[in-house]
């Protein structure tokens, strides 16, 4: 199976008779996702693009077998939302949501510490584009075209620059296994470092592009863990060598206030770590395809 | 979101922590009654601008006499204060703060922020208070002592008594110090903060533990359920074109170049950017219209960029997703007909209905030149500045 | 410690939790007043005794005018309720409660306890209110919903909205159940309460949702830190030897047999009511002095037991630990002194001095018999009972 | 090694220069315990009893080596305590302190989620007699001349009725490895299960008496502990055959309040799990013996 979802993985849409909820509840169809129903409460009972609607999330997945849910709720709801489905048994949780309060993201993780690691939900976002196992599966809000289905792994911070990615593959006709969009908060449901070490257990990717940019600790530690822990080759690419110190560039995330959090120096430590480094976004899959022949 | 100084210690003394006996004067007549109101014989009439260093810039006067106090405010209200923080073009002073004149035993540092790597908050502190955390940082590393606080259970006591006893407190005066930064952690905690500095935290010669002077500011994100904080906001504060655009859901950061970018993505923005750089050109600024790009940004985007002097050049770029490159171009070719630009503009489209998009920018009157990849238009914006 | 019902509804009020129109009287005028006061034409009259089960002994009455709320109130005031959980002595009435009088559509059930397994706090509710969750248990556990609720982050909306919806409560009042819920859960874990129970919470023909009776227990441990709670004690309430032996650090229970005990530490204490179970004796009370048997502590506890007239016997069983068995010796003779026991005394003594301890009793004047194992007291207990 | 303790064993005393702490050091102290200093806020640099005081437990750990530590602070400071012990490093704490809110130990529960297995501290206690491990050391506040040096575990919710067992198995000329109270209140820091599973792993240990009473799940999960993954034998016995329902027999925990909370449900269950059952308290000696013999 691809990292995270595959074909079969059942999908519930939290927020679902919202607009963004069915419009892209539609687009996942379209593309193949198996969405079982979705919650709205309040909406239980009814029907919605001809699936049931629940009101909690604990009934759908009692009702359908959901092991998957994705976010389109006001951020203000959205911590409850996710908790919500990490109480209810889901196993992957995609929030696309974009204006989740930091302190929220700080007690979804304190309230996912009651789990054992095997219970543990995943969390992927918020303020991201989700995910996509082209060919199998889409989790999330992305062009499903732009991805050709393949063997390299993508993780990004940033929605646009993860297609700008896949768009460079898909025309050196290079494929992607699974596509992960992390999101560009401070504080993410999942790290650089805890997808990349699944996509280091995943049959069925050989290499991974990951898509840093400015701000935080988190791609120096998805570094250091490759370096300690995986055999697959990594390629890096770190936007913002023109951003300012101190200023947040769009992404509530990407502001430099530390040692080790300007793209400059982040390059610096990855390639000590053995990181492939894309020296522009403009050559990201050509990067990919070198390290591809070479291996 | 930043607030001033005196709101902030306003906020900080509601979660009891101590400041020098203090008030607000929009006027010279104001200040002086002020400073008879507050008593004592000695003065500090501070600029309230969101900046830090203000003293070096002027805008700290110490004053012996009421008069002096409505001289010094006279002097400073309705200046441009500059300082290392502001930029060239400085910041406004439109509301002073007299505050009492306190005698300092010790300068000491206390700051509280997130820390994404233990994903929990961050307790700061120093012995060199005065000076900047960063110069600290440099000056005297060894000075700096750091608690990560457990956020499920919040800030306890033996926390901060392991700071105070840290900076060096006397016995005495533990149980207040301890207070006093706890307060502080209940303030962060409990109103969405994102940044809590007091600094200098002082010991004055009466033993009284003090907020000299203070920051605070808030994540955006939570201002909704923060009403008392959202009405603290000062917008003469706020550069105007950035006030602009996020008054209109636009990510907008001004820059010293002359190439102005219009791009959907904070990430693809920033490569863009970084592409611009690599080509020899510099960014006018940082411009993220949302990943959706619906026309209406866009417009509004045109309209931002055309205000600013300095671009010479405008770069648009587009990476279509679930939005279509023909529904873009549309939106493109309609704030075209309503904003006038008069500098060469150079157009990315990219992803869904590429072609199609292409099509309709090429058949309407604009006058642009198109490109192709990221690193074709970074490169034919460079040469359009010619 | 139990509060009486109006003030956990005042508690619960102030937690945004809706309780009908209600007033506290003391006198027969005075709850006239208040039924008029409240308005309306039905009236509910009920004894504020720390006991559930009032309205099958008699202590809540309906009423259809302020007269006879006044009579209803006559009746009940300086009675002594006694109800399934008061024991045969009952409570006595000292304070009425006048409500209004509440058409009710649905009737639940909702209670907040610690659960020691998950070490949070668990939210019972079920359909089936009016029954006590005992009962419930029994006739319909089916209905019970649980829901722990993780103590680092609070009780969450979603968990109210599951609580809420698994009542099958309509959608346009599930918003203001989990008001409801939330309200009693912050009750509980901003008070430091054991125990809060809504029952029936319900909901009325004007689709109001109300606690129509609540009871709340508190942490003693916790009380130091909730002075206002603290002040709600009704010691009328309480077994009058119990308050006598809280009040004076002693751990003491009553109960329905004839052998008086006095023993250190709880799991001893516990462990010797056994042994007299098993010799054929039944414990006239639970009666630990604490693991340190201090000699005041010995006098206290003799003074108590011989308060109880249905004691028969006395079995004194210490083991000295860091205390010595000869200190305690002293203690025990001191007390013998100052107290007059008429019935036969058993002594065991064990642990730190223990020979020394038996020749400073043999030596005394005391009239007892000693015992050395925790068998030979139980069985020499028993014997001397006659 | 013994259980949590042995001879070596660095230990620092919280609430040092208080009177009880003082009285229990010295006490620690002449039983031959390795007490290396202790803490108490304000008085630091001054020396007790011969020994360093320090103003923060992290000092005290710094200057001394110390892993273990004794509580005697005031129940309204022993959680902050608890937490300092935990995040200064110690690895085994025991807080003898009566009256501790049962908000403030879920609080201490949640702090300590915060470290990994590893890191994280073994607390003990509150309101128990502590740990002692006869001939070694002891952590504690018990008579420790009542303990022969031998091969029985002991763990106890009581404290006099841990003495009582330790005088009985000393009369029969059996002698104890580590006898650890784990305190009467309704939660506690250590559960019989997190103490047993120590027990199992102990060379020096041969079987494990354990003392319980009414109220809680903690006997019975120990129960089902043992029968699932230990082989070392297990006698048990349950105090409060004649406790009513629903009142609190001197420890806050020892209150029957569901269904397996009695002593005769929890004798029950624990037969049915293969536990040997004390059947009265007078014979926990010779049940243990029995027990002995037969192995």
């Amino acid at each position: 199976m691809a990292v995270i979802i595959d074909k079969n993985t059942k999908i519930i849409v939290q927020g679902f008779t919202g607009k963004m909820g069915s419009f892209h509840a539609e687009e996942m169809i379209k593309y193949g996702s198996n969405v079982v129903g979705g919650v709205t409460p309040g909406k239980g009972g009814s029907k919605h693009l001809n699936l049931p609607v629940f009101n909690t999330v604990k009934e759908a997945v009692k009702n359908t077998g959901a092991t998957a849910s994705i976010l389109f709720v006001p951020p203000a709801f959205a911590a409850d939302s996710a908790m919500e489905a990490a109480d209810a048994g889901i196993k992957s949780c995609v929030a696309i949501v974009d204006g989740i309060p930091s302190h929220d993201m700080i007690r979804i993780k304190r309230y996912m510490r009651r789990y054992t690691k095997n219970e543990k939900m995943s969390l992927v976002g918020p303020n991201c584009a989700g995910i996509i196992s082209p060919g199998k599966s889409m989790l999330g809000i992305m062009p499903g075209h732009i991805y050709k289905e393949g063997r390299v792994g993508i993780i990004s911070r940033s929605g646009t620059l993860g297609y700008e990615a896949a768009q460079q593959l898909k025309n050196l006709n290079i494929g992607v296994s699974t596509s992960v969009g992390i999101g560009g908060d401070p504080i993410n449901g999942s790290s650089f470092k805890d997808i990349i070490g699944k996509f280091e257990e995943d049959d069925e990717t050989d290499a991974i592009l990951m898509i840093g940019e400015i701000g935080g600790p988190q791609e120096v530690a998805a570094g250091e863990f490759a370096k300690n822990n995986m055999k697959k080759p990594v390629i890096a690419y770190i936007a913002g060598l023109t951003a300012p110190k101190g200023r947040v560039m769009g992404h509530a995330g990407a502001i430099v206030s530390a040692y080790g959090e300007s793209a400059v120096e982040k390059v610096e430590i990855l390639k000590e770590y053995g990181i492939t480094i894309s020296k522009n976004p403009s050559v990201m899959g050509e990067t990919v395809k070198n390290v591809l022949s070479k291996s | 979101m930043d607030i001033h100084e005196y709101q902030a210690k306003k906020i900080l003394s509601d979660f009891g922590v101590t400041i020098p006996r203090g008030g607000i004067a929009y006027s010279p007549e104001n200040a002086e009654n002020k400073a008879r109101e507050i008593g004592g014989n000695k003065w500090v009439v501070k600029a309230q601008v969101h900046s830090g260093a203000r003293g070096k810039a002027g805008g700290i006067i110490v004053c012996d006499t009421p008069l002096a106090v409505a001289q010094a405010t006279d002097k400073l209200l309705g200046k441009k204060l500059v300082t290392n923080q502001t930029g060239p073009e400085g910041k406004i002073v439109n509301r002073i703060y007299i505050e009492e004149a306190t005698e300092i035993k010790r300068e000491l540092y206390l700051g509280l922020v997130f820390d994404r790597s233990s994903e929990s908050i961050m307790v700061v502190a120093s012995t060199e208070g005065g000076m900047s955390v960063e110069e600290i940082a440099k000056k005297k590393p060894e000075s700096i002592i750091r608690s990560k606080i457990e956020v499920a259970v919040g800030m306890q006591q033996f926390q901060a008594r392991e700071i105070a006893f840290g900076l060096g407190i006397e016995p005495e005066l533990i149980r207040r110090a301890s207070e006093t930064i706890i307060g502080c952690y209940r303030a962060f905690s409990e109103l969405d903060a994102t940044m809590v500095e007091v600094n200098p935290l002082v010991i004055s010669n009466q033993d009284q533990i003090l907020a000299l002077d203070c920051k605070m500011s808030f994540d955006n994100n939570a201002l909704f359920r923060r009403n008392q904080v959202s009405e603290l906001r000062d917008k003469t504060q706020e550069n105007t074109n950035e006030v602009y655009a996020s008054d209109r859901g636009l990510n907008y950061v001004t820059l010293d170049g002359n190439i102005g970018n219009i791009i959907n993505g904070a990430g693809l923005a920033m490569a863009s950017m970084d592409m611009i750089k690599l080509a020899g050109g510099e960014p006018a600024n940082f411009l993220d219209v949302g990943g959706g790009a619906t026309p209406e940004k866009i417009v509004k985007a045109f309209k931002l960029i055309s205000m600013d002097e300095k671009v010479k050049v405008i770069l648009v770029n587009i990476f279509a997703g679930i939005n279509r490159c023909d529904w873009v171009a549309e939106g493109i070719v309609q704030a075209l007909e309503k904003i006038e630009i008069k500098v060469p503009l150079v157009i990315r489209l990219a992803g869904t209905n590429v072609e199609k998009g292409n099509e309709i920018l090429k058949k309407s009157n604009i006058n642009y030149i198109e490109a192709n990849t990221l690193e074709d238009a970074a490169n034919k914006a460079v040469k359009a500045l010619g």
